[in-house]
């Protein structure tokens, strides 16, 4: 029964295996560590993405202030890091956990708004977050908390030069936001958030508590969302509010998977790893100009891209046919 | 500047009201705006205030073009509409900074001397800048004329019909793609007023639409999407709000007030104040 | 052995219009019952009532032996209240065998489980074929269908459709009419509501008929179809008599 | 609008960049990194930051006749008459993004030193990579005070930082009230990002040692829509200075604000930022009469340095415009740079560091009213000395220090 299905499910995670291996692979060909940075932020983005999909995607609840978990996840890592000596391994879990906690505590309210008043809802909220961490004296207001290096160790994450170690957290933390995506895909919840996306009164009546669902989903993604902005505090070793709750990391999480394809598995980590490097690349040779044109051509190609493949770009690679639970 | 608010407002609660479309580009039209006040101020010495019509009119013709060459298109979109409608004018957002930034150079401009700049009027001891005074004074004949025009004339009547019904207007032999496009060029000349206007008294340089463009969308959804009273209202009200939270608390923290009340009323009120849909 | 259903003195005002008016109502156990009315007579807000969209003013509703009158919709799903809509509200860009393995998660936590029941439930409404097709590319009639699916995935006591064989051709109503038949073969209680009263009449085994909020009438639907109190209440429908 | 010639020139830096290894296949070239907004809310600064640095470059890698080190004779002594070629890098002010293009111009360019960044929040990150890989980095305009107590080895600032201006600032006010001058509170007004939060505390601190009350202390969210609020406090307090910390965009909507709502200070006296830049003083200038702005360059050095004026003509071909406190500190930042890989006789990162270690250039071989150039172990030259400027009839007068001052502060402004 249903084979096809069951045949589909296992080629993803194949597919998914045998890109992850590959990738674990690349640093042995790949020693530029400007190269080295942009995969890790591909990586990083491609995780961040695949988990705002799980409540933006699946769960149809369009978030634009998912920055704000990422910075409480940053700043929840390098407060009790730097404050406490508290592991970042530690932070980074109590950052997921607090995240997903404010998470489900601004669902009460936030879930009863619909469409753009739900989008602009995110949008204000996260730029609380922002200005209230900008003034928050303790925790380093404007000038930010810079994280103390004193050479290599795995126990407090950081490393002076080599990115390995920074790579592979990426890479983990992509192969495990994509695996909780396949997983819950195929699951009660996976069920459960679509049926609300895409008509929440007749998912009530068959027995779906819509309000729980998109609270389940609201956790799960701050959750993740909290641990990738914990790994880039440690990454970059120095936060301020602008560079990790900006309203632009909220963008730049949406982009991959909107670019990539909404709520589907693959869309993101494809939306990603088109988009991130395309970015830095032309930031890196364009943009020294001055001039924005590298501006206008980000732009233009996110314009292009929306309007010429509205289901993103995964819709090139399964050519309309039937699909069963994973599309 | 509450009235401001609104009217840089209103011209997206027009274009949202008419088709359900947010165009995250807004901030940019009013860029765009400001940059044509400053150009016809710089080249040709026309002063702001006699230049906004000639500005709206530019902008106009820009919303009307932005509309044909992109929004139709996301129109159309099978799938995910809402989202392409939120990135492909997004998207737009950021390609018209890049040209700004571009052919205008990211200098800052300002309007040193215009006939309002700087002016003071005192009315009981309370200090009111002529150029905002002026900015309300037009805000409110704009928002005059608007309400006048959608519910008095014809073409008014035409975008009301085609906003609630666009099959049975194509039947009457009205152009859907036209009364869109003059929708927009509407909207963006709302944008062009109140960026001649702003001109007076704001730098202008490439990212200046990022300074307004959240404000303005929290205006129409205070208001309620879709209502052109309502984004006055919301106007008038987050114009007053920043003033009183300036009071209370840290003035960096001023637009948090207008944040909490936005979601203050939308958890009362999920349709916003005068949100009808 | 009590009703399966049991609406008591319920009220339900929407401002100052009374929509429903101390109607008190049952359905027993292996029933089909039709709830049929002129337009506005309130079927549809007792419909929503009985469903859980939004609780009365004032009355009670007990299913099952249970007072259900302020229970939210998914809980009254689990407790066996399966619905259709009126206007059809398909998962769209799910595939059919996803719209309705949705139901099924209700009584099935296992997914290999929820799958396996709704394609029984597919075999069971006719759809196996369409199984694999996206819900937005189906033809209205098999929407219906696929709502009456949905819902028996649930595995109701109790069935809530709503106008299912309006707007049908002659050819599909007949199936439909034969699906409600085979469901209640299968054990499961039907409440229909129907505004037109021919196509419902042969189908089921009591009418209820509403007017302007209230109970008119309820009988055997040879009996409902003569009584005058209905007549003319169906007339005024069509001639527009003031009450 | 000069369009035209600065195509030319950025057409031709935008192909170089793209080019490498042409470029690397040169005899005896040395390249350093330059890190700056390109594009973004602050390009201008980016932009303007080039041409000072071509500006430098020039004066460098051509043999021209100032006395300020390596002008003399073509490129790099030390090395045999090796150019300096630069790389630019945009950051678009975001940490992440200055960190990455570090690392892309130390690890693919081949970069011996990087020079930058205007934002302090940038340096930040830029520093520590550079630190990582002992490359030397050279903070040219970055003036908050926090950036060289961070242990950095490979740090260094040759400009004055915050709290140095500031206390320039209150000796100034200590100055003025000794002839009589009536200076007992301030109002302090600063922005909400890195620059203005230190500014704010370095003057707080200080006006608390020297017994200066503040009445009222605005701190505001930099890009605000609007300021009248603001304005409004600073107006109701009207104390006897008011001393704004803004960039350039809040620095055009304050001054304009203050004239709608009739607000006239007896005396401004500035953070620098936006009121060193020409585009504050082209949108207000009128209501700027008598503006103070502490910085650390001054044109009026071309009086008694005939050289300060020509370098400025050299700039003023390149940008359309005068050097201004940021340009002339990133002109000078190549210059001290260049002049240490000279010495170092070496690109290797650890002996530049060294030989800046070692920098001591008297202030008479600088374009900038500084005693000398030396830095301590921080990285810092304490021998960089602030000057008030006053904008006058148009242009700036230096009125403090002393030493430097070619004519009296108008005190009240107006």
């Amino acid at each position: 029964m249903d084979k096809n299905f069951a045949a589909r499910r296992r080629r993803d995670l194949i597919i998914a295996a045998v890109l992850a291996g590959l990738a674990a692979l690349a640093p042995l060909f790949i020693k530029d560590v400007y190269v080295q940075n942009i995969l890790i932020l591909t990586l990083m983005y491609a995780a961040l993405s695949q988990s705002w999909n799980i409540l933006s995607g699946y769960c149809g609840q369009i978030s634009l202030g998912h920055a704000l978990y990422f910075g409480i996840g940053a700043y929840t890592t390098e407060l009790l890091f730097t404050k406490f000596g508290v592991l970042p391994w530690f932070g980074m879990l109590g950052g997921g956990v607090i995240a997903a906690l404010i998470a489900m505590g601004l669902g009460y309210p936030f879930f009863r708004l619909r469409g753009h008043y739900f989008v602009i809802a995110t949008i204000v909220i996260a730029e609380i977050g922002l200005l209230l961490f900008q003034n928050w004296e303790w925790a380093g207001a404007a000038m930010g908390i810079t994280v103390p290096i004193r050479g290599d160790s795995w126990l407090k994450f950081q490393f002076l030069r080599t990115k390995l170690p920074y790579f592979y957290f990426a890479l983990a933390l992509c192969c495990l936001a994509w695996f909780v995506t396949w997983w819950l895909e195929d699951s009660k919840w996976g069920f459960w958030w679509r049926a609300v996306k895409d008509n929440p009164e007749a998912a009530e009546s068959l027995g779906v508590v819509v309000f729980n669902s998109k609270m389940g989903a609201a956790a799960v993604s701050a959750f993740l969302v909290a641990i990738g902005g914990a790994f880039y505090a440690q990454f970059l070793a120095y936060i301020d509010p602008e560079s990790v709750m900006g309203f632009q990391f909220s963008l730049l999480m949406a982009l991959p998977a909107v670019l990539g394809g909404i709520g589907t598995l693959w869309g993101p980590v494809l939306g990603a790893a088109i988009l991130i490097p395309m970015t830095e690349l032309t930031r890196s040779y364009i943009g020294g100009s001055g001039r924005g044109v590298d501006l206008i051509v980000y732009g233009a190609l996110i314009v292009a891209i929306s309007l010429a493949l509205p289901r993103g770009l995964v819709s090139l690679f399964s050519r309309a046919k039937p699909k069963g639970a994973t599309r | 500047m509450g009235l401001l608010y609104g009217l840089i407002a209103v011209g997206l609660a027009l274009i949202f009201g008419l088709m359900d479309v947010v165009n995250f580009a807004h901030g940019e039209f009013l860029m765009i705006a400001m940059y044509a006040s400053f150009f016809l101020f710089a080249f040709f010495a026309i002063d702001p205030l006699l230049s906004a019509p000639l500005v709206a009119a530019a902008l106009f013709v820009f919303g009307a073009v932005v509309y044909l060459l992109v929004v139709r298109f996301a129109m159309r979109a099978k799938a995910n509409a809402g989202m392409v409608q939120i990135f492909s004018t997004f998207g737009l957002a950021i390609v018209m900074r890049g040209l700004a930034q571009f052919f205008f150079t990211p200098d800052y401009r300002s309007i040193p001397q215009s006939w309002l700049g700087g002016k003071t009027v005192s009315i009981a001891g309370i200090f009111l800048p002529e150029p905002q005074l002026i900015g309300a004074l037009v805000s409110i004949l704009a928002f005059a004329g608007l309400y006048f025009f959608i519910n008095r004339t014809d073409f008014g009547r035409a975008l009301e019909a085609t906003r609630e019904d666009p099959g049975a207007v194509a039947l009457v032999g009205i152009d859907k793609n036209r009364v869109f496009a003059l929708g927009w060029g509407l909207g963006a000349a709302l944008v062009g007023l109140a960026g001649a206007i702003m001109a007076v008294f704001f730098y202008i340089y490439p990212d200046v639409g990022a300074s307004f463009a959240l404000i303005a969308y929290v205006t129409v959804a205070l208001g309620g999407f879709g209502s052109v009273f309502g984004a006055f209202a919301g106007g008038i009200i987050v114009g007053l709000v920043e003033a009183v939270t300036a009071l209370v608390l840290p003035p960096s923290l001023k637009s948090v007030g207008i944040y909490a009340v936005y979601l203050l009323v939308v958890f009362i009120r999920p349709r916003g104040l005068f949100g009808s849909m | 052995m009590t009703a399966l259903l049991e609406t008591r003195g319920v009220w339900q005002r929407f401002g100052g219009l009374v929509a429903n008016s101390d109607v008190s109502i049952s359905v027993g156990r292996g029933e089909i019952v039709g709830l049929i009315g002129p337009n506005g007579a309130g079927k549809s807000t007792l419909f929503n009532l009985i469903a859980g969209v939004l609780p009365p003013t004032q009355g009670s509703i007990w299913f099952d032996g249970e007072d259900v009158t302020h229970m939210p919709a998914a809980e009254r799903c689990q407790r066996g209240v399966g619905r259709t809509f009126q206007v059809v509200k398909s998962f769209e860009t799910m595939t059919v065998v996803d719209n309705v393995i949705v139901g099924a998660l209700v009584r099935n936590t296992v997914m290999r489980e929820a799958r396996r029941k709704a394609h029984e439930v597919l075999e069971f409404t006719g759809l196996a074929g369409r199984a694999d097709v996206l819900a937005s590319d189906l033809v209205p009639a098999e929407k219906r269908r696929l709502e009456v699916a949905r819902a028996l995935a649930t595995e109701p006591k109790l069935l809530l459709l709503d106008e299912v064989l309006t707007g049908l051709t002659p050819t599909e109503a007949q199936t439909g009419v034969a699906l409600v038949r085979k469901v209640r073969d299968a054990g499961i209680t039907v409440l229909m509501v129907e505004h037109v009263m021919e196509i419902v009449m042969p189908l089921v085994d009591r009418a209820i008929v509403l007017d302007l909020g209230k109970v008119l009438v309820e009988g055997k639907p040879a009996d409902v179809v003569r009584d005058p109190k209905v007549i003319s209440a169906y007339l005024g429908d069509r001639h527009a008599v003031g009450a | 609008m000069t369009i035209t010639r600065r195509d030319v020139l950025l057409g031709a830096t935008a192909t170089a960049a793209l080019v490498p290894l042409a470029a690397r296949a040169q005899t005896s070239e040395v390249v350093i990194g330059v890190i700056y907004p390109f594009s973004g809310g602050s390009a201008q600064q980016g932009v303007d930051a080039q041409k000072a640095y071509e500006t430098a470059l020039e004066v460098i890698n051509k043999d021209t006749d100032f006395d300020l080190p390596l002008a003399k004779g073509e490129g790099l002594p030390g090395l045999g008459g090796a150019k300096i070629r630069l790389v630019f890098a945009d950051h678009q002010a975001d940490p992440q993004k200055g960190r990455a293009e570090a690392e892309r111009l130390i690890t693919q360019e081949k970069v011996c030193a990087i020079i930058g960044t205007y934002q302090s929040a940038v340096a930040v990150t830029v520093s520590q990579i550079c630190e990582r890989y002992q490359v030397p980095f050279v903070s040219a305009d970055n003036s908050s005070p926090s950036l060289h107590r961070r242990g950095l080895k490979y740090y260094f600032r040759a400009a004055p930082h915050d709290e140095m201006y500031s206390a320039a600032m209150f000796d100034f006010f200590d100055a003025m009230k000794k002839k009589g001058a009536k200076i007992e509170t301030l109002s302090l007004f600063h922005e909400d990002t890195i620059f203005g939060t230190d500014s704010g505390n370095a003057q707080t601190k200080i006006a608390g040692e020297r017994g200066y009350k503040i009445v009222t202390d605005i701190k505001y969210r930099t890009n605000s829509p609007s300021l009248s609020a603001e304005v409004q406090q600073l107006k109701t307090a009207n104390a006897d200075v008011l001393m704004p910390s803004s960039y350039t965009t809040d620095g055009i909507l304050l001054v304009k604000t203050m004239a709608e709502l009739g607000y006239k200070p007896n005396a401004i006296v500035a953070q620098d930022a936006g009121f060193s830049e020409k585009a504050l003083y082209d949108a207000v200038g009128d209501k700027l009469e008598g503006v103070i702005s502490r910085g650390t360059f001054s044109l009026d050095l071309a009086q008694k340095r005939p050289m300060v004026g020509k370098i400025n003509e050299m700039f003023k071909a390149r940008s359309g415009k005068d050097f201004n406190d940021l340009t002339s500190r990133q002109f000078m930042g190549l210059i001290i740079l260049a002049d240490a890989i000279s010495r170092a006789k070496s690109t290797d990162g650890e002996k530049i560091r060294d030989a800046l270690a070692a920098t001591d250039i008297p202030g008479e071989q600088t374009i900038m009213p500084w005693k000398r150039v030396k830095f301590d172990e921080m990285g810092q030259n304490n021998d960089a000395d602030p000057v008030l400027l006053q904008y006058v009839g148009g242009k700036f007068v230096t009125i403090f220090p002393p030493q430097a001052a070619i004519a009296e502060a108008i005190w009240p402004m107006k």
